[in-house]
């Protein structure tokens, strides 16, 4: 940093970043990469809450706003869960442990993990990628299990080998009491014995009961499915969270990009109950 | 005027035409808008005065993807960027019925206003109908006059001819507005030193803000995602950081428009900041019609660009600094 | 109550700019924007409007955030040093003053934005009454006095009255400048005169065309009334999706970030972008606003209701008139006001 | 950072056609005709890929000068790419000079692949010329200047 100190007189500086470097990464999918991310002098970066995004980026290429993945309870690094799909993310995947990038954030709102979610049976669908965000609320979940009831994880991608986390899945959360796991996959694959099917189908064959709340992630045509299920069994728009995606810049509420309505996503979101989704004006 | 709404109306009653592309009264005397009319009802909005300059065959470009036949009123000047337009493929000649409608130079009320006219509540003498000598001018601050000819648009000056070159048919009479040589502007920068010409460029074109209005106006800037559009470069597409950038953004654009720019002028009308962009368009015109003989984009629908096209003799571009 | 003459203000620009940066409205190449003053500047506090807002003075059209530079693996940050001089900004009209309320909503509001902020601490607004108001000014709909500014956020309030500039301070800021000036302000200003141009200019007002538009119903409890309208599809149809509105308009704010490659660095900086442009919402996996019907209905969503709907019903308009001026093709918020009925 | 007053060394920047001109430089290489180091080459598939944003973006970059190198006409690999290259590079440097950039900063010169000496003596020329003219300021991003 320079000696300039004029920064300093203001709390918190949003738009300038902060130097992460990454400290271990994780292939998870053939396009899906883990980055652990740590402070240059060690731990982590900043605190944050389940859903949170931050802005990560490599100077010169790009910047764009990833949730992150790990769980608060963890103390020593964040996480977060990259898929190539871009020219900042192609440029992410081709860095090496060392390497350092930087990081703003946290920025957005959380799950409500301390509040409504409380005491609840949860029931948390995610599709693909989706699952980086919501895995941060299951670890947190998972850490604090006497605050929570029974949980049950649904999660589905195109194939086995676009399952993101499998290893976590079936070490830590298929093996904690009161955890649910059911696993799917779109098309028959040889060396799965799993459930084969759509995320929205899986769900109304599982039946599951109507009292849970539920937390929601994925791409748009699976979530647009899921929530015609959940209606089907039964569940109401206040019972279901789910997170956004949309282009942001500042990460603040302030450069206009990710409004809608009287809504900025990065900012009022990215998290949303479902009754205020459909408050929203449909430009999302 | 009424002449056109009446026609327009026939039009639409017999079928021939799905909706009039043309122009809508504005709440004051000086911003009529583009507009479509899709019924009779609609048309009693309709206008055509000294204050209606817009070019519509740039709408004509969304218009051709429309359903049926859109009728469209086009001033002379307007018919070269249409058959422009066509020779690009960009319009659909049968989605069009054209009239060609006459012209008696085209008012900008910052020229009004520039005479220290404010405060305008109304502007009598713009119609077809009137003299076009002088406007008479309401204000909150008195009655005032202006002639037509200071405020017409420069391009006005330098008209190029009352013939349409495309239409069905033609209606209203068009004015001799020519008071001036086309190319006396550029001749006159081009006498100026090296650095008295680029301190005038750097005076003007420090002025831009980068809205893109002259690129979004402009018939010949049809591309369906503009290069200043890309992310793929680092120079800004929304703000000048550096005096560079806006010399970058108004050289290519006159070049990516070379060879197919009518000199419509719709680029220096709609500055918000009065810059005179046709210069650059017209020093490319300049220079095509002595390098390459003199070439009129638009005045045909078929020929070959002067920029798409060569000879074996062209001039070397050493010409540039032996001339002096 | 001060005085100085006018033909002394050059004294008065200069005194000033001894001490500190003095923005006012220069003339240059035949229009009027605020820039910085200069020996050789033209300065030009007849015209009316410059043709952009002064909002740049705090918001430039683009500046540097910081600028980044690799050492092998390191990455090195260096943020742009912030405005840490006072600043004078002369001549802003009532309306591009609370243009500047309006942007504090945005940058003061949690999390600060410190290069704004920094500059709103420096900053010293010297407003001017509008002497002549024009036709296409609207501020009277938004409760905004156009012939004084001494409720608004200014720090000085200035009238031109024939030959003279009068003078009120308004704030400690405002007086600190008024003493450091005393040798050219006498303070023999007649308050009644200065009353007496205030009913003139309210007068005016009252006569002009857009004076009585009504805004009724533009608020939280009508925008699904609004936002579904069939209007939309009407109004949009001559736009050309440039971003003249966005980029002369007082209260527009959005921005865009980006990355400059130098060479040997990166320099991270900002600057205005439109929502009227089509890669506004541009992202990986699509646009949600990709027609241009969706962009234009934001820009006036956001300014009617959206912003009201955050900011207890503070309009994100102030009546400038400058998109009414500028548009290239002649829409502008008034004509999308009286197409809702707000010429009643 | 260089040290004040030193002379000045003009950046150039060399377009030249893979076919004609690359071959020349290579062969005023080969023969040791010595021209400026000064000189950065860019290879292009032909004089006709020149766009005429490249030539500004050199000068935005730095470049104090640009040099344009491809096949003589006639003998365009691609038959007749050079004469579009030709038009389009006398319509862009008759804009340079209208918009007041000091003539003779940028150049096109046809050189085959047979014509070493020629490589070598053009660039020796335009070398002399841009360090006559000095640094160019004119079409520079100040941002670049460092």
């Amino acid at each position: 940093m320079s000696e300039c100190t004029c920064h300093d007189k203001y709390s918190l500086d949003t738009l300038v970043p902060q130097i992460g470097i990454i400290t271990d990464i994780r292939q998870e999918t053939p396009d899906v990469k883990t980055f652990r991310v740590n402070a240059p002098e060690g731990g982590k970066l900043f605190e944050h809450m389940p859903g949170q995004c931050a802005m990560v980026c490599v100077p010169g290429v790009g910047e764009a706003m990833f949730s992150i993945t790990s769980s608060p309870t963890n103390k020593e690094y964040q996480e977060f869960s990259i898929k190539k799909c871009g020219v900042l993310t192609d440029c992410l995947h081709s860095l090496e442990v060392g390497d350092q990038i930087t990081v703003r954030g946290p920025y957005g709102n959380n799950f409500p993990v301390d509040t409504e979610l409380k005491g609840k049976d949860l029931l948390f669908v995610a599709g693909g990628i989706g699952l980086a965000p919501l895995r941060s609320v299951i670890n947190y979940v998972i850490d604090n299990r006497a605050d929570y009831g029974t949980v049950d994880i649904l999660y589905g991608s195109r194939s086995a080998d676009d399952l993101v986390q499998l290893k976590e899945i079936q070490e830590v959360w298929c093996k904690t009491e009161g955890v649910n796991v059911h696993l799917t996959i779109d098309r028959e694959q040889e060396g799965w014995d799993g459930h084969v099917g759509f995320v929205p189908s899986y769900l109304k064959e599982l039946e599951f009961a109507n009292d849970k709340t539920v937390l929601v992630c994925g791409p748009p045509i699976m979530i647009k499915f899921v929530l015609q299920g959940l209606k089907e069994l039964g569940f109401e728009n206040e019972q279901i969270y789910t997170t956004f995606e949309l282009r942001m810049k500042c990460g603040i509420g302030k450069c206009g990009r990710c409004n809608i309505g009287s809504k900025y996503v990065c900012k009022d979101g990215p998290v949303f109950r479902y009754d205020q989704v459909e408050e929203l004006p449909n430009e999302y | 005027m009424q002449e056109l709404v009446n026609r327009a109306k026939e039009l639409l009653a017999d079928g021939t035409v799905s909706r009039v592309l043309g122009w809508k009264a504005g709440d004051m005397s000086y911003n009529p808008e583009p507009a479509y009319f899709n019924s009779a009802e609609e048309l009693e909005n309709f206008v055509y005065d000294g204050f209606c300059g817009a070019n519509l065959s740039k709408y004509m470009i969304e218009a051709s993807k429309l359903e049926g036949k859109t009728l469209v009123f086009l001033k002379p000047c307007d018919t070269y960027s249409f058959n422009q337009l066509i020779k690009e493929h960009r319009v659909d000649r049968e989605k069009a019925y054209i009239i060609g409608v006459g012209c008696k130079g085209k008012l900008s009320v910052e020229n009004i206003k520039a005479q220290g006219i404010k405060g305008i509540e109304s502007i009598e003498g713009a119609g077809m109908n009137d003299g076009c000598d002088t406007l008479t001018i309401k204000t909150l601050y008195g009655d005032k006059t202006c002639s037509y000819n200071d405020a017409m648009l420069e391009r006005c000056h330098v008209c190029k001819g009352k013939e349409h070159q495309i239409s069905d048919e033609v209606m209203l009479e068009s004015r001799d507005t020519k008071d001036a040589e086309r190319f006396a502007q550029v001749e006159a920068i081009e006498a100026m030193t090296p650095e008295e010409k680029f301190a005038f460029f750097q005076k003007e074109l420090s002025k831009c803000i980068r809205c893109n209005a002259c690129r979004n106006v402009c018939p010949a800037c049809s591309c369906r995602k503009c290069v200043f559009d890309s992310t793929k470069y680092d120079t800004a597409q929304k703000a000048n950081v550096t005096s560079f950038e806006e010399k970058m953004f108004h050289i290519i654009r006159a070049f990516h428009v070379a060879g197919r720019c009518t000199d419509c002028g719709e680029c220096s009308r709609v500055c918000p900041q009065g810059i005179p962009l046709h210069l650059f368009n017209r020093k490319f015109i300049k220079d095509i019609d002595t390098f390459y003989g003199e070439f009129q984009a638009g005045e045909d629908t078929e020929s070959r660009g002067p920029l798409t096209n060569f000879t074996f003799d062209d001039v070397e571009p050493s010409i540039v600094g032996e001339r002096g | 109550m001060y005085k100085i003459a006018k033909s002394n203000l050059p004294e008065l620009y200069k005194a000033i700019a001894g001490s500190k940066e003095l923005y006012l409205p220069l003339e240059n190449a035949g229009q009027v924007n605020f820039g910085p003053w200069s020996e050789d500047c033209t300065p030009d506090i007849e015209t009316l409007k410059s043709v952009k807002s002064p909002k740049d003075v705090f918001f430039p059209q683009s500046e540097n955030l910081y600028t980044c530079q690799k050492e092998g693996k390191n990455i090195k940050i260096d943020p742009e040093k912030l405005k840490d001089q006072d600043f004078v900004v002369f001549g802003m009209k009532s309306c591009d003053v609370k243009g500047v309320e309006v942007l504090d909503k945005v940058f003061l509001a949690d999390p600060i934005d410190t290069y704004y902020a920094a500059r709103r601490d420096h900053g010293i607004i010297v407003a001017m009454a509008c002497h002549e108001p024009e036709e296409s000014c609207f501020c009277k709909v938004f409760g905004i006095d156009a012939a004084d500014a001494s409720s608004s956020i200014a720090d000085v309030a200035t009238w031109m009255i024939g030959e003279d500039l009068y003078w009120k301070p308004l704030t400690e800021k405002g007086e600190a400048l008024t003493s450091e000036l005393s040798g050219l302000l006498s303070s023999d200003g007649d308050e009644n005169k200065v009353e007496e141009e205030k009913q003139a200019i309210t007068a005016i007002i009252n006569k002009l065309p857009y004076s009585d538009l009504s805004l009724e119903g533009w608020d939280g409890d009508h925008f699904e009334e609004k936002f579904n309208a069939t209007n939309w599809e009407e109004l949009y149809k001559p736009c050309l999706a440039c971003g003249t509105c966005t980029f002369v308009c007082p209260t527009c704010q959005c921005y865009d970030i980006k990355d400059y490659n130098t060479g040997n660095g990166t320099q991270r900086y900002r600057c205005w972008d439109s929502c009227m442009y089509s890669d506004f919402t541009m992202m990986a996996h699509g646009n949600n606003r990709n027609s241009q019907m969706q962009r234009f209905r934001q820009r006036f969503m956001h300014k009617l209701v959206y912003f009201p709907t955050n900011n207890d019903g503070m309009y994100s308009c102030v009546g400038c008139g400058r998109c009414v001026e500028k548009c290239p093709a002649s829409l502008n918020i008034v004509k999308v006001i009286k197409n809702f009925g707000g010429d009643k | 950072m260089s040290i004040e007053n030193e002379t000045f060394r003009p950046k150039i920047v060399a377009f030249c056609c893979n076919w004609c001109s690359y071959a020349g430089a290579d062969l005023a290489g080969s023969s040791r005709l010595v021209y400026p180091a000064d000189v950065k080459i860019i290879r292009v598939p032909c004089s006709c890929r020149v766009n005429p944003m490249f030539i500004l973006r050199a000068f935005e970059k730095g470049a104090d000068g640009v040099i344009m190198c491809g096949c003589h006409p006639g003998d365009c690999h691609y038959s007749t790419g050079n004469y579009y290259a030709r038009r389009r590079m006398t319509l862009l440097f008759s804009m340079l000079d209208f918009i007041g950039v000091e003539n003779g900063r940028t150049r096109v010169e046809w050189v085959s692949a047979a014509e070493g000496v020629k490589f070598s003596t053009t660039m020796n020329e335009f070398v002399e010329k841009i360090t006559s003219l000095g640094p160019n300021v004119r079409l520079e991003d100040l941002r670049c200047r460092n």
